[in-house]
């Protein structure tokens, strides 16, 4: 009886593992050409800024909280850097990541300072997100010179048939994973998420907590912006309108809990991972645009019913 | 509490102490409880004395007018925020109703004349994708936030593939009539937010189901402990708020006499701001119908008032977001037991 | 004696591996209005839970009017005519009054679906006025003060019994008294004085004894989750009733007093004059190393307070608060911790643990600064760090990466125990460190305590018992009504008797 | 797609005789558009399959929510799939994306032709597999459908603008336009100029609050053609259409009945069967060897491509042609017949 109940909560651990391979074995069988080496290294580029976005986001989730400009601040940080590489080159990226780490801080102390709800919060920052992106770039993307191009070429370009650009992928979920890990700041960030008073009295700094997870998170967004205008070679003022949704979406795919409290940077990868190569697969297959909604909603209930397990009894989730 | 008051109770006994604090707690509640109402006082002085039109009779149908369909969505999405949930579909599902309701009146495209019981029909199609929604988010406990986000892409799909590219125009007497007449000067439209608007709020506060909405979103255990039945409650509130978005639909094709998927787009967080404006909670359990509307009145006459002000698009949606942030650091109350997420 | 409404034969109740309940025979008699007292966490809360609905019993059975009587829940319990008002509120603060009273039963004021809620008002009136409350049933339960809300409880749970059962219904009172005042109190007998002379059946429970006394009949005293003993009201007194409740005379064995340290002169911790507005006035004290400062007083009478202040959870409204010789003001527990405070919260679910983390971060969450190599946290450190308190206060677990939710009640609390002992405060606050921590677990906690001071921490006790403060405590201040009332010192050889302490309590 | 292709092979004999060893039902062509809600882009969609249909090459739509990032996925998943058998007829997502669409496409060595837009300093000529460059004269266009409004009004008094999303490059274009035209009439007053985002809805609030406003008002500048109906619904509730005049762009079905009733002072019909149809010839051309691409004029794969004003003079017919066949008839072998004009005529 019990060993029967262990093997079964195994699997839903594994799940989002299972649901990643079943995606591809799925494409693969009915398009061979998904696992070619042309499609999967594009895999790799559409991906890594996503992946940026989401695994900095999933700290905000583990907290507990909601980031909804996430995607406006990627919007944001793609004009400022495809603007302004030419002036800065590659140095482009530090202060990406300065300036992504002052707009997290913003919202972190808003959230922790003055007690709104980061729903709020955030509602209402990404219009100040937005607002910076269009009020730079008033007339939609604007290309990086063209005799710039070359220059920032080598994101894109490819170190052993990998693109770089992915490696930049790699060590960013390196790195944010010690930190969830490894980091006294990470680990109660779970803590927080988990049951936010009970952290505060074992006496941790919860206000800090929730300030460096909104620091992180908007240091990676600007990155994700940052590696955004690079892969596109322009500053482009409306890229993340659809990707606070993606990014929450790849979130809730890895299981991590909207609630708060657990989940994992790999796993927020993983799903990642998983809706780019759904929606890669649809688009090789040459699926009816007017389908491509419906399906993929059907997809993401189905599969973020079986990645969650919230499936307890007593769970009250809202 | 000022400090001559402080000083004067300093020699209380702790007991009477108490009680001036809890006095104290109390009227710093109701003055929370009011401010919407002071804002919308203010937010109209300032309408009237910086723009000579601000009540002029056109200006107030205006007001009224594109006040309707925010108000008839926030009817349902106050009970979805009271629950503590989020729905997402909204604008999937009034876009999926505006384009279905097109496709079965008179229109140009099809020879469809179902008239009033089309109508009917989308609503009662919102009302089962509503209790859907409900259905997976408390059988299969996903998140609301997660199911009402792939429902509304659904039903955005589901809306295209109906008129499949060309936007239906609607060429139904009825929609023209309604979109355009007017009783006493107030325009149709309005009539029948309002009429939705008053018998969400009668169910809201004069049925059973209403006040175990109020309970489950205070305190969903102790509700559960009076024998309320949760998940029926739930489901029928998310059904409700797929009944006022198709409706809200319905109203948003008649106003523009076309159907297309993105009837619904840019809708629901502006209602999500009026509900919080009128001193709701996106963690549930505060808030009413009655406020609903009060937010939905102030965010509208803001927004009438920046575009009347000549105000650009884009520096607006600042303008209200930094509004948004000062109102709701007002009414939130802050004790240091406050948890906020 | 009137007849017999209510009885159970054999009753008990386990958690788990853990009887918290066992062999319970009590008989309740139309008319009668029996006293429960016990020490906290001895099983009267779970035995009125049982009766009422919200849990089964694991053993023995219940008899209601002579018939076997089974309930499955609240509802399905006041159906049958037995109702309780919970030692929680459970009133749902956004609703009115009337509402609440006739939360789930609105259907006989629709028609059509639509409640007259003017006609459930009057009822509700009505229903007010049967315990005295003139108050307007419109209003939101929000706004109306606690005392107001227990007798609003009380006229809930009647209007449901007296409707299916009146005069011969049941009516359980779960520490009712704790938040009124004296004036309230006196209104709550009469109240009580009513159902009863309606017939009905009582069972009224207490920490205050001498309620007990002045509205009992009949008294059942609770210890350990046994039934240890029964008598006529009119055989007692306050001392008879102390000696029955503590039951086991106070060994020295128990609280390890052989190990009791006298305490160094070095002060940790000094507190001047300080003051909590509405909570509590004019607290001074001094907390030496390896001392045991006890804090007794009854509930609401601002020992909690004052600990709250002392770990930056509420802000002091006057008053000094000096951690070696430094004055100190905390705006958060963090610094509080980082300065040498660190409390075990009182409410272990809601305070204390991190659910849905595992064992070993519940543990070592305040002392992640010492378990660091290279600038990380190591792993290692800490899974070896919980394996070392795992096995030092016998935490029954499948290991250190288990997650804390999964553990009983008493394990729990010896992890959040261990947490606040590993993180390496001098000064450490135990509010009520032993709840629903079983007696053998207990005296680990005690051993604990011991070997702490000894090491030189400052340790001030708010006990889960009287007994168990005193047990403890080198030095013991009484609170009442927010005020010092007293203090004692509690050498291992001349510890105060709980007479004595209690005379300042009340 | 499998069906229609059969059948579309089988008409392709009669039209389009493929070259020897060529077999066009193995080429995919990808008509890349924004979205299908919209009625001008479901154009572009028709038009490209049209022409795909005549030379019997399998036709896809991709769409991309007007999103750069997705265009790109898009069309290198496309690109992954059949390899060098896809060729693309692109609306660019915007302009900026024009280069990464022309410098992916040719690195892949796919043929494209791209639509609308075009990143300055980008020819066809420096990219062998971008074929042609088809445009329309955003800002001809604009200054007509101005002109004929402030026409339409005697040629004073008070306009407003609606324009169309900010960040969007044929609204600025329209935008820039408009204020061109207005530079030759001095006695028209813009009262306010807003961006409704291409919105009906938001156009039809705006146009409520300027009724209000401005009584004076004599006519409302669109930018698109929906963006008009929901002025011409603002101004139905208030009986004012008809008496304020409006202006639009694109021909839509909805805006050319408008003509028609004489609510709509002007819109040019943007003609997506012209332009996608003959921006697909090009890169389908050219997939088959049938076209050499480095053969041609520089300067002539720059193009503008045919347009119509409409007017209540021409509505009824423009109705016929596009919107009750849903094909106008075009022969799309005949490559020359879509220039108007050639962008850069030096
Ligand atoms: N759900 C549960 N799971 C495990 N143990 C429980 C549970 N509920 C109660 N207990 C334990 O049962 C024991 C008896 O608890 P009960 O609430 O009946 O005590 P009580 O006599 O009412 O104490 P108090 O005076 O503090 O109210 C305690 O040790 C408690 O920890
Ligand atoms: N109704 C009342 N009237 C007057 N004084 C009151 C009243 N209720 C509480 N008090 C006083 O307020 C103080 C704090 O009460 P409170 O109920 O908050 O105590 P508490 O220690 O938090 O209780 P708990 O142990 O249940 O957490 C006490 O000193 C008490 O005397
Ligand atoms: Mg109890
Ligand atoms: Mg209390």
């Amino acid at each position: 009886m019990k060993s029967k109940k262990f093997s079964l909560s195994d699997l839903s651990q594994y799940m989002v593992i299972i649901s990643v391979v079943l995606v591809f074995l799925v494409f693969t069988v009915l398009n061979p050409s998904f696992v070619s080496a042309y499609s999967l290294q594009n895999l790799m580029v559409e991906i890594s800024p996503l992946i940026l976005l989401a695994c900095g986001l999933s700290f905000i989730i583990f907290t507990g909280g909601i980031d909804l400009g996430a995607g406006a601040m990627v919007s944001a940080t793609c004009v400022i850097s495809g603007l302004y590489v030419s002036q800065f080159g590659n140095g482009i990226i530090p202060i990406m990541l300065v300036i992504g780490a002052v707009l997290g801080l913003l919202n972190g102390c808003i959230v922790a300072k003055l007690k709104i709800p980061s729903f709020i919060v955030t509602l209402c920052t990404q219009n100040l997100w937005a607002f910076i992106a269009l009020t730079l770039c008033p007339n939609g993307s604007v290309a990086v010179d063209l005799s710039f191009r070359k220059e920032i070429g080598w994101m894109t370009s490819k170190l052993a048939g990998i693109p770089i650009i992915f490696f930049f992928a790699l060590v960013s979920i390196a790195v944010l994973f010690i930190f969830q890990q490894y980091t006294s700041s990470g680990r109660a960030i779970f803590a927080v998420g988990a049951n936010i008073r009970a952290t505060r009295l074992a006496g941790i700094d919860t206000d800090k907590v929730q300030i460096m997870a909104f620091v992180v998170s908007g240091a990676c967004s600007a990155l994700a912006g940052a590696l955004y205008a690079y892969k596109q070679k322009s500053a482009v003022p409306t890229i993340g309108d659809a990707l606070t949704l993606s990014a929450i979406a790849s979130i809730a795919l890895g299981g991590t809990s909207m609630a708060g409290g657990r989940g994992s940077v790999l796993r927020t990868a993983i799903g990642v991972v998983t809706i780019t190569a759904i929606t890669s697969g649809l688009n090789m297959m040459g699926i009816d645009p007017l389908w491509k909604n419906i399906i993929i909603g059907v997809i993401l209930i189905v599969a973020v019913y079986l990645n969650s397990d919230t499936k307890g009894r007593d769970i009250i989730v809202k | 509490m000022n400090n001559k008051r402080r000083g004067l109770l300093e020699t209380l006994t702790v007991g009477q102490q108490f009680v001036a604090r809890a006095e104290d707690n109390a009227r710093m509640d109701k003055i929370r409880r009011y401010a919407p109402l002071i804002l919308l006082v203010i937010m109209t002085a300032i309408g009237g004395i910086s723009q000579k039109n601000f009540f002029s009779w056109a200006n107030i149908v205006n007001i009224m007018f594109q006040m309707s369909i925010p108000l008839v969505i926030s009817v349902g999405l106050s009970y979805v925020l009271l629950l503590g949930s989020i729905d997402l579909s909204i604008e999937g599902n009034m876009g999926f109703a505006g384009s279905l309701v097109a496709f079965l009146v008179i229109n140009n495209s099809n020879s469809n004349n179902f008239g009033i019981f089309g109508i009917i029909v989308v609503i009662l199609i919102g009302v089962a994708v509503g209790a859907l929604v409900g259905f997976l988010h408390t059988k299969a406990k996903i998140a609301s936030f997660i199911v009402t986000y792939a429902m509304g892409c659904i039903m955005t799909g589901a809306a295209i593939l109906i008129y499949r590219g060309t936007p239906i125009q609607v060429k139904d007497p009825m929609f023209v009539t309604i979109s355009q007449g007017r009783l006493f000067g107030i325009p149709y439209i309005t009539l029948i937010s309002f009429a939705v608007f008053i018998i969400g709020a009668i169910i809201m506060n004069y049925t059973a189901f209403g006040r175990a909405v109020f309970a489950i979103g205070d305190n969903e255990a102790a509700a559960a402990s009076t024998g309320i039945n949760i998940t029926r409650t739930k489901i029928k509130v998310f059904a409700l708020c797929g009944c006022t978005a198709a409706i809200a639909g319905v109203l948003q094709c008649m106003r523009l006499k076309l159907g297309q998927s993105d009837l619904g787009l840019n809708q629901m967080f502006p209602v999500v701001t009026a509900i919080v404006l009128g001193g709701g909670s996106v963690s549930g359990g505060k808030g009413g119908a009655l406020q609903s509307f009060v937010g939905v009145l102030i965010y509208t006459e803001l927004a009438n008032w920046l575009t009347l002000m000549g105000v650009d698009t884009n520096v607006k949606k600042v303008i209200q977001g930094i509004i948004i942030i000062i109102a709701v650091t007002l009414t939130v109350e802050h004790n240091r037991k406050t948890v906020v997420k | 004696m009137n007849e017999v409404l209510f009885e159970t034969k054999g009753v008990g109740k386990t958690y788990g591996s853990n009887t918290v309940l066992h062999d319970i025979d009590m008989q309740i008699h139309s008319g009668e209005v029996i006293g429960l007292i016990g020490e906290n966490g001895a099983g009267k809360s779970t035995l009125m839970k049982m009766i009422s609905g919200v849990d089964t019993p694991s053993m023995g059975e219940m008899f209601y009017m002579g018939k076997p009587y089974v309930a499955t829940s609240i509802i399905n319990a006041n159906h049958q005519g037995i109702g309780m008002v919970f030692q929680e509120q459970s009133l749902v603060a956004n609703l009115t009054i009337s509402q609440n009273i006739y939360l789930g039963r609105e259907k006989k004021y629709s028609k059509a679906g639509l409640v007259n809620w003017a006609k459930m008002n009057k009822d509700a009136k009505k229903a007010l006025e049967r315990v005295d409350l003139s108050v307007d049933p419109g209003k939101k339960v929000r706004d109306i003060d606690m005392a107001t809300r227990e007798m609003v409880e009380i006229a809930k749970v009647l209007d449901v019994v007296t409707e299916v059962a009146d005069g011969h219904a049941i009516i359980l009172l779960d520490e009712p008294t704790t938040v009124l005042s004296d004036d309230e109190i006196q209104q709550m007998y009469v109240q009580i004085q009513k159902m009863k002379e309606a017939g009905n059946g009582i069972v009224f429970i207490s920490h205050h004894l001498d309620e007990i006394l002045a509205i009992t009949d009949t008294i059942y005293v609770f210890k350990d989750g046994e039934e240890t003993a029964v008598f006529p009201t009119a055989e007692a007194n306050l001392d008879v009733l102390y000696e029955k409740m503590v039951g086991r005379s106070t060994t020295g064995e128990f609280y390890v007093e052989n190990k009791q340290t006298v305490h160094s002169d070095k002060i940790a911790l000094e507190v001047e004059d300080l003051s909590l507005f509405g909570t509590f006035n004019h607290v001074s004290f001094k907390l030496h190393e390896g001392e045991v400062l006890g804090l007794a007083g009854l509930d609401g009478s601002g020992t909690e307070e004052v600990c709250a202040c002392l770990v930056g959870q509420a802000a002091p409204t006057a008053g000094k608060i000096f951690v070696d010789g430094q004055e100190m003001k905390f705006t958060n527990s963090y610094q509080a911790r980082r300065n040498g405070i660190l409390s075990v919260p009182k409410d272990r679910r809601d305070e204390g643990m991190i659910g849905i983390l595992s064992i070993e971060d519940n543990i070592t969450i305040s002392s992640w600064e010492h378990l660091k190599s290279n600038g990380l946290l190591s792993g290692k450190k800490i899974r070896s760090t919980a394996e070392k308190w795992i096995k030092e206060a016998a935490i029954k677990c499948t290991g250190p990466k288990a997650r804390i939710a999964q553990l009983s009640g008493g394990n729990a609390q010896k992890v959040i125990f261990a947490r606040a002992l590993e993180s390496n405060c001098k000064v450490l606050i135990l509010n009520h460190p032993t709840r629903g921590v079983d007696v053998g677990a207990k005296q680990e906690i005690y051993r604990l305590v011991r070997e702490m001071t000894e090491a030189g921490h400052a340790i001030i006790v708010i006990g889960d018992t009287l007994d168990e403060c005193l047990g403890l405590a080198s030095n013991v201040i009484i609170f009442r009504d927010g005020l010092i009332s007293g203090s004692f010192d509690c050498p291992v050889s001349g510890k105060p008797s709980q007479q004595e302490v209690v005379h300042f309590m009340m | 797609a499998e069906e229609t292709t059969e059948v579309a092979a089988a008409e392709a004999v009669a039209g389009f005789e493929a070259p020897e060893g060529v077999d066009p039902s193995e080429y995919h062509l990808a008509i890349c558009i924004h979205s299908m809600d919209n009625e001008y882009w479901a154009q572009e969609a028709a038009g490209a399959k049209l022409a795909a249909e005549y030379y019997g090459v399998n036709c896809d739509v991709l769409t991309c929510d007007s999103d750069d990032n997705k265009q790109m996925q898009g069309i290198k998943d496309y690109i992954a799939q059949y390899g060098d058998k896809a060729c693309f007829v692109v609306d660019p997502s915007s302009t900026a994306n024009t280069v990464n669409i022309a410098e992916t496409c040719d690195e892949a060595g796919v043929y494209v032709s791209i639509l609308a837009h075009r990143a300055e300093g980008l020819y066809p000529a420096d990219y062998p597999h971008f074929v042609a460059s088809l445009m329309l004269d955003d800002m001809a266009i604009g200054k007509a459908t101005a002109t004929a409004l402030f026409e339409s009004i005697g040629g004073a008094g008070q306009v407003a603008e609606l324009q169309g999303l900010l960040g969007d490059d044929s609204a600025t274009n329209r935008h820039a336009a408009f204020e061109a035209a207005l530079a030759d009439y001095p006695d028209i007053e813009v009262v306010d100029s807003q961006t409704a985002s291409w919105s009906q809805s938001d156009a039809m609030t705006l146009t409520e609050n300027w009724i209000v406003n401005y009584p004076e008002l004599k006519g409302i500048f669109s930018a698109n053609d929906t963006m008009a109906l929901g002025a011409i619904e603002a101004l139905k509730n208030a009986g004012k259409n008809g008496e304020i005049k409006v202006s639009g762009c694109d021909g839509i079905e909805a805006a050319l009945n408008a003509v028609k009733d004489g609510d709509l002072v002007i819109t040019n019909a943007n003609d997506g069967f012209c332009i996608a149809g003959y921006g697909a010839s090009y890169a389908i051309q050219a997939a088959l060897g049938v076209l050499d691409p480095e053969t041609i004029d520089p300067a002539e794969r720059l193009i503008f491509c045919k347009t119509t004003l409409v007017t209540a003079d021409n509505a009824d017919e423009i109705i016929g042609n596009f919107i009750e066949t849903q094909n106008p008839g075009y022969d799309y072998s005949d490559l020359g017949y879509c220039v108007d004009a050639y962008q850069e005529a030096e």
